[in-house]
């Protein structure tokens, strides 16, 4: 494989606020290294505030006051310099966004001005980028959302005179009209019917394929992951605990967390009751000692209780932090 | 008829109402004072010379007739109605017989001219310092602005106009200090007489501008405040969107609805003039015009100028209720 | 036996665009629905988004009064319901779990005050301690806790944290009706399984109806009796809901069901990749 | 509380800046209740002594210790300023807030009194009124006349905010949680109103003040209330700009510069402490 | 910078309209009442009637025949008046003056109602001819020994009209008379039509009018200007742009006298001011219970310290009185020096004793008082320390005011005194604000020391309401002048026939002018009968004048203060020739009194 274009090493980012009568430390994203090649797309899913979008923020260098970066480093690629993106200048950072990196925030349906029309939305994030003449570059937008099935017309209208699931489409749209290199999605398909939903992981994708670009996609939806995705990231409690190839994951998930996952996702005709996880999901501003996942935990030993596991490759391409990972199944 | 045509109508009626009491207000309060025109213009009259006493009774008399005050209350409101209703404010008390419409004729083109030009300035330049102070919280140059606005903004107007007065009219006399023009010019569009009004107008201008920035600036750096932590603005910036446009069209442009409003109303009650920068630089307007006829009981005169002023107001008001829709998209028309 | 709900014929048009020239847009187009008062039931609400299921559930809340149609809770329009009281009262009955997480909290304001109020003033609920009681139950059933929330800014907590307050806020009042807007999106598969167990729960144990709005068909087909699959404002298909999901009639419906990318990773790779 | 005072104070030197101007004008304010001359009298001291040690802040033309006047004028210029404000933001608030909150026919009707007050012109009403009330007038009623005709504008401007409030989702959460109506203004709608009410709130006290002064310097005053206007007005009187007694002018002006910005530091930070989200963003970085 | 464009500076003057800011620039008509402005240089430069009389000692003595050629002849029982007309006046359209332009302007006032001097004119004039050209016969409706002072100038008097424009106009109260046809000197050069300003140009045939008999009036121009607040007239001085200042606060007067060498007032040093033959005083309103009695009048102004007044009002540049007429012009002379014994030897019973309040070292002290710290600019000879400062005045005595007070059953308890019915003796003491500012820092000195003496006294700023105020006798104690004299003339009648008790007006009813205090006397009213029978100038007038100031001073119906000290000042920048008190008493400077027409022929360019 050649040089990743993603990554991210040792990155610890909590949110620490003390001021006002409070006093608070949620340590959202605790030591996580990963990479991510050119023309992979990585899914993370995990727990609800697991720190998924605390990551992912992290990495796109959204970072606001009470979250602060204590350690690790963010690199891209693009080209042939690497660059840290905590470490670069305003200009420069704005040079990379969107025209090789590009964000969708969770909640995209209010990142809209609302008192901008949509068309003009799409001249102040992409039209520097495309450097076409304003005819050609309003094609350009037109076309781009026709493949997410939006007619032109959204073009002229504001943003509250669109449904939730619109106004999403749009901001994919905005993310991935100038083709970058790097996509980072943040929950873009919650509301989403799966007809549209269908048709807008195939224009990702396609985009995806078309350019070789790169894409992390956070969704709680497996089903997305299952069948978007190249390699899948498993976050608990602010860690990875999990991380390989999307099909063997599926197939043979290590980490008990990842187990329970897979093992209740609901398929169309199920009839019977999953179960939900014991116990209640840790508190990120008091995390349990050892591995964090120790409390719920069916296989847990006293060294879980202890020490934090590392992530350790079991097979290859295949990490997982755990002592007593499930064992390997055989394809 | 629904939706924006009965909105419409409704609102029309809001504004007729709206204007109907403002001017009756105004007419009650005017013939409620004290101050009897007659009285005026009789201690007015013989102020420096002697006149019998069987004198100035008769002239009370004639006077009443003459300026048609005779009538009771009732009959001097209907007669000022059906006056107003063909837009005739009658003729002057306290310079009769000259028709009220004249005098305020003559006065208006000034404040008019005068106030749309500071209040704009003023308005433009506020909001501008305002939006950048509450973007760039941090920047030491737009805190230090922020600073100096908001100190000429609480000093008595007074004060500010005679400061700059006496600055550039006497230490460092390069500024005309009084009146409209320069004396004894004919009024033409020539060159001439366009460049002595507008060097005329610098101080007052620069008077009104240094203490109304303040407010405008404060009014848009807290609308500001709140709307940088709105998710599309924080969006924008992880969008390399330049930061002039975010400023300007995401975070100014969302807290425009209010200061439009207040633009609009700032702008509709011009028409009570500027009184102290009218009384200070001398210059010409209504202002001047409503206090002498406060002053000496002109009731048609105070009525006609408060009439225009209410007529504005409620214009003003009116259009920006009815441009709304357009100025925030979101609020549809009631 | 009476109707707990009864959605007749209801349309709602909305006015859109510019000043003169507005264009109408029919969010809701002639639905009817009916729930009945002895035999609570989780009545699903699918479709494609823009289809008018949030509005038809803001109708049903007595949000958005309907154009033409009418709605009656408990044999009461709720056109008639006037007054604070009568809306405290119907309110104590009916809640909603809103769409979007990060709308449905006040930034400004910390979100235990929705739940101490809701406990207070909906389920009548006497006494500091006791509210804080109630307040930290319902959040425990949504795997969260009292001591997660207390104080903190919805800013502060991640959009399935928030949704799940959404959800636990509305169970406190014990409403005979839960109006639940796409309340899972944002939800993890474990969680989510354990809340749609528990609104299975609610109707079980507490007999409380619920129409719930989703896209999750799986779950849908899991958690629900019946079922009302919308598509520009109409209902093109509706009926018990395993039938209805099993053999879908209308071509909507079932290219809708044909859309459901399953869980599997597919054996030649993923489902786009080929 | 204490706590979030101590915080304000360590993490925004905006407020304790603020705090410590504002300190500095009440403080001098509350010196008039140890004043060895009664405002009303003049040549009590030499006049037109310029500032020295012993008369910090020189003499009038009048013959009055300047600082001691300053105390009482400072103090009755300030309460009538903030008199006036409070009053006119209660109005502002309820009208603006429960407009925008019921909307229909609330809303028109209040804002059709509401526009009323907009256009009444203020000067001639202030003047005549003035004339009526003779010898009458006095500080109260002039602050009570200008309260009531001084929150119209601020309650339109509120009322709109408080319109797209009423849209928002949250609102509808308060009202399900089964928040009363007065609940949710005050404690749901409140706070997003809340920076435009201190900015307005300052403007208000501004604009009283500079009123006071305008009527003042035009004559139409209870001279037997020290104010910063009877101030004024006596300097005008004595032509004090001309005639270089620049003291009498400048400490008055200085004290009410020092009082605003002491206001204006607390109003944005206090903006800043309302909004969680800038709030606790601040102390983090 | 030059204010003024496409007009030779040095050919013109420019002096300060108090009226300000015309409202009506248009208007020249001035027989319609205050349509338009007066004192714009109208009636200084445009207007001309039969006689002045100047409240100094005038160019060639006080009285000065215009248009008359005589004084006014009268027959035996004032019934009819005739007067003489001079020859070879013009108007400025070329048209010659003449006894029919009288006869038109008389008989017009005669029909018309509502004129400037309808009133007048109606009440006295029963016919009016002219038997030649230039003479002008009156028959008068009753008998009248002062109707000549209708057309007697003072400040103004009723001007003549020119017959050949009024006749063609259908109304004469809608007539504009704009440009203004004049008989004066000058004719109107050019006007603001916001009322800032009018320039006036030198006729060309200057030589037609009345003043030509004393030479060529000097600037070519004269400009009437709004020059705004007190602190803008002092800067536009300062820097040259304003002649003549009409009236400045005394602050301002020093500011000026001390910045700039070019400037001057009336007197070359302290108190530069000219006194105004008006007597600003403390009005007490008769008809107010409290002031009914004669002890409490005395007793207020025992209480009064008449050096502090001085000093609060005028800086010490006032000039005081201590008598019902005001110090100026021929009044010294007639009045304050020879009743100087009868006021030493005055005296008055507290009910306990005897005192003689009248000190009159008074106008001395306040010149010591001043002398340190402006030295020699503090005359020393005791006559121009009289002329200045004024002569004596009442001596503050609180032990007598309480003495006084308690004999009419005022009680003082703690430190508060209590009238006879209980109440707290509380005044509010009206003044004027900011329209005369020198009376309202006097008023509020006045009333500090009565709140010394434990009467709760307070100021009441009539701001703009003073005149319905003054004229209702809506006031307790008010700070205003109801004695105003011809200045240059001894003569009384001018404000002191309307003080006869016929005229005092039912409480809350309008009075009419001058006697404000409402004050009624039968003693008076049989001074003012004679006087009614007495001839102008027949010295007999001013015995019984003297009768009335001392009935004044014993009855104490208002408290005589000082005369109105009116700060015009001066610059020589471009002119010289001003009048003054010690070398030029010709005329008094204030620019708005239509007597300026003099200053104008002695005014020459600098040099
Ligand atoms: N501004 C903040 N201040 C303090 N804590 C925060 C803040 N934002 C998020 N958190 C906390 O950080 C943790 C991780 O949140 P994050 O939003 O990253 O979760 P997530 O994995 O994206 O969850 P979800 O799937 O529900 O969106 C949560 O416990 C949340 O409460
Ligand atoms: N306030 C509004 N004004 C105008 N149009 C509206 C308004 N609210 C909704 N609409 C329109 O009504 C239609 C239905 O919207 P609604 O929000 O009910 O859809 P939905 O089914 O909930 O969609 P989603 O699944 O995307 O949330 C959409 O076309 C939308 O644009
Ligand atoms: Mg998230
Ligand atoms: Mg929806």
């Amino acid at each position: 494989m050649s040089e990743p274009v993603l990554t991210v090493s040792g990155l610890r980012a909590w949110y620490r606020t003390s001021a006002y009568g409070v006093s608070r430390e949620v340590r959202a994203v605790d030591d996580i290294s990963l990479s991510i090649a050119a023309g992979e797309i990585y899914g993370l899913a995990g727990e609800s505030s697991s720190g998924k979008t605390t990551l992912i923020k992290t990495i796109a260098n959204a970072i606001q006051p009470p979250l602060e970066v204590l350690a690790g480093s963010v690199v891209f690629r693009f080209g042939d310099r690497p660059v840290d993106i905590h470490r670069i200048s305003r200009e420069a950072l704005g040079k990379i966004r969107w025209k090789h990196l590009s964000y969708i925030m969770q909640g995209s349906m209010n990142v809209l001005n609302p008192v901008r029309r949509v068309r003009h939305t799409f001249f102040d994030f992409a039209f520097r980028h495309i450097g076409r003449p304003k005819p050609e570059f309003l094609q350009v937008v037109r076309d781009h959302l026709q493949r997410l099935h939006l007619a032109p017309d959204v073009l002229d209208a504001f943003p509250h005179q669109l449904s939730g699931g619109m106004r999403q489409r749009v901001t994919i749209a905005l993310a991935t009209v100038c083709r970058p290199e790097f996509i980072i999605a943040d929950e873009p398909t919650t509301a989403l019917d799966v007809v549209v939903q269908k048709g807008v992981l195939a224009m990702i994708h396609e985009i995806q394929r078309e350019l070789g670009s790169s894409i992390i996609f956070v969704t709680h939806d497996m089903a997305v992951h299952a069948n978007l995705t190249d390699r899948l990231g498993i976050m608990y409690a602010g860690r990875l605990v999990e991380e390989g190839r999307t099909a063997d994951i599926f197939r043979a998930p290590r980490h008990p967390y990842t187990a329970h996952l897979i093992a209740s996702l609901p398929r169309l005709g199920d009839t019977a009751p999953k179960k939900g996880l014991d116990g209640a999901p840790p508190n990120l501003a008091d995390p349990p000692p050892g591995c964090r996942f120790h409390p719920r935990c069916p296989r847990a030993s006293d060294i879980c209780r202890r020490e934090a596991p590392p992530m350790a490759e079991l097979s290859p391409g295949h990490r997982a932090a755990c002592f007593h990972p499930e064992p390997e199944r055989p394809a | 008829m629904t939706g924006y045509p009965l909105y419409l109508l409704t609102r029309l009626g809001q504004f007729a109402l709206v204007v109907f009491i403002g001017i009756n207000i105004a007419f009650i309060v005017t013939h409620a004072t004290p101050i009897d025109p007659v009285e005026q213009s009789i201690a007015a009259a013989t102020q420096f010379g002697s006149t019998s006493p069987e004198a100035i009774a008769l002239m009370r008399q004639s006077l009443k007739e003459l300026y048609g005050l005779e009538g009771s209350l009732g009959d001097q409101y209907v007669s000022f109605w059906s006056r107003v209703a063909t837009g005739d404010f009658g003729p002057s008390l306290s310079a009769f017989p000259t028709p009220v419409s004249t005098l305020i004729g003559r006065a208006l083109p000034w404040t008019v001219a005068l106030l749309v030009v500071s209040t704009l300035l003023t308005w433009v330049l506020g909001n501008l310092l305002g939006g950048l102070a509450g973007y760039y919280r941090r920047s030491k140059a737009l805190r230090f602005a922020g600073i100096l606005a908001m100190t000429f903004h609480p000093i008595p107007y007074y004060i500010v106009a005679f400061l700059l007065l006496i600055v550039f009219g006497y230490l460092w006399p390069v500024l005309p200090i009084s009146g409209g023009y320069k004396m004894n010019m004919t009024r033409d569009w020539s060159w001439e007489f366009i460049g002595s009004v507008a060097a005329h107008a610098i101080l007052p201008v620069l008077s009104l501008a240094l203490v109304g920035l303040g407010g405008w600036f404060m009014g848009m750096r807290s609308l500001v405040s709140n709307i940088v932590t709105e998710d599309y603005v924080a969006y924008a910036e992880l969008g390399g969107v330049e930061r002039r446009r975010i400023l300007g069209s995401y975070v100014m442009r969302n807290a425009l609805v209010p200061q439009v409003t207040g633009l609009a109303m700032s702008l509709g009650s011009i028409f009570n003039g500027a009184i102290i920068t009218e009384q200070v630089f001398g210059y010409p307007g209504v202002g001047t015009l409503l206090v002498s006829a406060v002053h000496v009981g002109d009731y048609s005169l105070v009525l006609g100028i408060t009439t225009v002023s209410i007529v504005a107001v409620s214009v003003a008001v009116l259009l920006i209720d009815l441009a709304y829709p357009l100025l925030d998209p979101r609020v549809k028309a009631r | 036996m009476s109707a707990l709900l009864e959605v007749e014929d209801v349309s709602r048009v909305y006015r859109t665009g510019g000043l003169f020239a507005a264009r109408r847009v029919t969010a809701v187009d002639g639905v009817s629905l009916q729930l009945e008062a002895g035999r609570p039931e989780i009545l699903t609400v699918v479709g494609e988004s823009g289809s008018g299921k949030t509005t038809l559930a803001r109708m049903i809340l007595g949000m958005v009064p309907p154009s033409t149609g009418a709605i009656r809770f408990k044999g009461k329009d709720l056109a008639d319901i006037r007054g604070s009281r009568a809306r405290l009262a119907f309110m104590k009955e009916v809640q909603p779990v809103f769409q979007n997480p990060f709308e449905a909290f006040n930034p400004m304001k910390r979100l235990d005050r929705y739940l101490f109020a809701t406990a207070r003033r909906m389920a009548g609920v006497e006494g500091e301690a006791a509210i804080r009681d109630a307040a930290d139950g319902a959040l425990k059933e949504v795997g969260l806790s009292l001591a997660e929330v207390r104080g903190r800014y919805p800013h502060e907590l991640s959009g399935g944290q928030l949704q799940r307050v959404a959800i636990a806020r509305a169970l406190i009042s014990k409403p005979a009706l839960l109006v639940a807007d796409e309340p899972v999106s944002m939800i993890d598969a474990s969680l989510r399984a354990s809340i749609v167990n528990l609104l299975r729960g609610l109707r079980e144990r507490r007999g409380v109806s619920i129409i719930y709005i989703t896209h999750d068909l799986a779950t849908a087909y899991y958690v629900s009796d019946r079922i009302l699959i919308m598509r520009h404002g109409k209902v093109v298909e509706s009926g018990e809901a395993r039938a209805v999901l099993d053999d879908p009639q209308h071509p909507y419906s079932q290219l809708l069901k044909s859309s459901v990318l399953s869980p599997e990773v597919p054996p030649t790779g993923a489902a786009f990749h080929a | 509380m204490g706590r979030i005072l101590i915080d304000l104070l360590r993490f925004n030197r905006q407020f304790a800046v603020g705090l410590v101007l504002l300190a500095i004008v009440l403080g001098f304010a509350l010196l008039s209740f140890f004043s060895p001359y009664p405002p009303n009298d003049s040549f009590v001291v030499p006049p037109d002594v310029p500032p020295s040690w012993a008369y910090p802040m020189g003499t009038t033309s009048r013959g009055q210790d300047l600082f001691w006047l300053l105390t009482f004028s400072i103090r009755n210029t300030l309460l009538f300023g903030v008199t006036v404000a409070l009053i006119s933001r209660l109005l502002a608030l309820v009208i603006g807030l429960v407009a925008g909150y019921c909307g229909g026919l609330v809303d028109r009707a209040l804002m059709s009194i509401n526009d009323t007050f907009i256009v009444i012109p203020l000067f001639p009403i202030l003047v005549l009124f003035y004339f009526v009330m003779k010898d009458h007038m006095s500080w109260g009623l002039l602050a009570l006349m200008m309260a009531c005709l001084g929150w119209a504008y601020d309650a339109r401007l509120i009322r709109s905010v408080a319109l797209s409030l009423r849209t928002r989702e949250f609102t509808e959460t308060g009202i399900f949680s089964g928040m009363s109506m007065r609940q949710i203004l005050v404690e749901e709608h409140l706070p997003y109103v809340l920076p435009i009410v201190f900015s307005t709130t300052m403007n208000n006290i501004n604009w009283s003040i500079g009123l006071e002064v305008t009527l003042s310097v035009l004559g139409f005053t209870d001279i037997n209330t020290p104010t910063i206007g009877v101030l004024i007005y006596w300097a005008n009187q004595h032509t004090a700009l001309v005639a270089g007694i620049w003291w009498w002018i400048f400490f008055p002006v200085l004290l009410v510069i020092l009082a605003f910005i002491g206001l204006f530091l607390l109003a944005v930070s206090m903006n800043e402490y309302i909004d969680p989200r800038s709030r606790l963003g601040r102390s983090g970085g | 910078q030059n204010t003024i464009s496409n007009l030779p500076r040095k050919e013109t003057l420019i002096v300060e309209n108090p009226e300000g800011t015309i409202k009506n620039a248009g208007w020249f008509n001035i027989w319609a009442i205050n349509a338009g402005g007066q004192s714009t240089g109208l009636h200084q430069l445009g207007m001309d009637t039969f006689w002045y009389i100047d409240p100094q000692k005038g160019v060639d003595g006080v009285w000065d025949n215009s248009l008359a050629s005589e004084k006014p002849i009268y027959n035996a029982d004032f019934t009819e008046m005739t007067v003489k007309l001079r020859k070879g006046i013009f108007w400025s359209d070329g048209v010659e003056f003449s006894a029919a332009d009288i006869v038109y302007t008389i008989q017009t006032h005669m029909k018309t109602n509502g004129l400037r001097w309808s009133a007048p004119v109606q009440v006295n004039v029963a016919e009016v001819s002219a038997p030649d050209d230039g003479t002008v016969v009156f028959k008068l409706k009753k008998p009248n020994s002062r109707f000549h002072a209708l057309f007697t100038v003072r400040w103004n008097a009723m001007w003549m009209m020119p017959k050949h424009v009024f006749e063609k106009v259908a109304d004469p109260l809608k007539f504009d008379f704009n440009p203004p046809v004049t008989l004066g000197a000058y004719t109107l050069n050019s006007f603001d039509p916001n009322g800032k300003w009018f320039i006036w140009q030198k006729r060309p045939d200057w030589q037609r009018t009345t003043v030509a008999r004393f030479g060529e009036p000097g600037p070519k121009y004269v400009a009437y200007v709004d020059p705004g607040p007190p602190d803008k007239r002092v800067i536009a001085q300062l820097n040259h742009e304003l002649d003549i200042i009409h009236d400045v606060s005394p602050e301002g007067m020093f500011t000026l006298a001390k910045q700039s060498k070019t400037s001057h007032g009336w007197f070359k040093g302290f108190p530069y001011a000219h006194p105004d033959p008006t007597l600003p005083a403390v009005v007490l309103n008769a008809q107010n219970d409290m002031f009914k009695s004669r002890d409490v009048r005395w007793a207020l102004a025992l209480l009064i310290d008449i050096k502090a007044v001085s000093m609060a009002s005028y800086r010490g540049a006032a000039t005081i009185s201590a008598i019902g007429v005001p110090p100026t012009g021929s009044a010294p002379e007639v009045y304050h020096a020879p009743l100087e014994s009868w006021l030493q030897a005055f005296e008055i019973d507290t009910g306990k004793r005897k005192i003689k309040p009248y000190d009159p070292t008074i106008g001395k002290q306040i010149a010591d008082s001043l002398r340190p710290s402006l030295g020699d600019q503090i005359p020393v000879s005791a006559d121009d320390i009289a002329k200045s400062f004024g002569r004596g005045w009442w001596k503050p005595n609180p032990q007598a005011a309480a003495e006084l007070l308690e004999r009419g059953g005022f009680a003082k308890k703690g430190d508060k005194w209590f009238m006879p019915d209980g109440k707290p003796f509380a005044i509010k003491l009206m003044v004027e604000g900011e329209g005369r500012p020198v009376m309202t820092r006097a008023g509020s000195m006045i009333a500090q020391q009565w709140r010394q003496f434990g009467i709760d006294a307070s100021t009441v700023v009539a701001q703009g309401s003073m005149i319905d105020r003054r004229q209702a006798g809506d006031f307790e104690a008010m700070i205003t002048w109801s004695v105003e004299t011809w200045g240059g003339h001894p003569d009384l009648s001018f404000f002191l026939d309307s003080w006869h008790s016929q005229f005092v007006a039912q409480p809350g009813k309008p009075q009419p002018p001058r006697n404000w205090q409402r004050w009624s006397n039968p003693a008076l009213d049989k001074i003012i009968e004679q006087v009614r029978q007495t001839g102008f100038d027949d010295p007999k007038g001013l015995d019984l004048n003297r009768e009335y100031v001392k009935l004044v001073v014993q009855e104490m119906p208002t408290i005589p203060l000082m005369s109105y000290n009116v700060f015009t000042v001066m610059d020589d920048t471009y002119w010289t020739g001003y009048p003054n008190a010690a070398a030029a008493p010709y005329t008094d400077p204030v620019p708005n009194w239509a007597n300026t027409k003099y200053m104008m022929v002695k005014l020459k360019p600098k040099p």
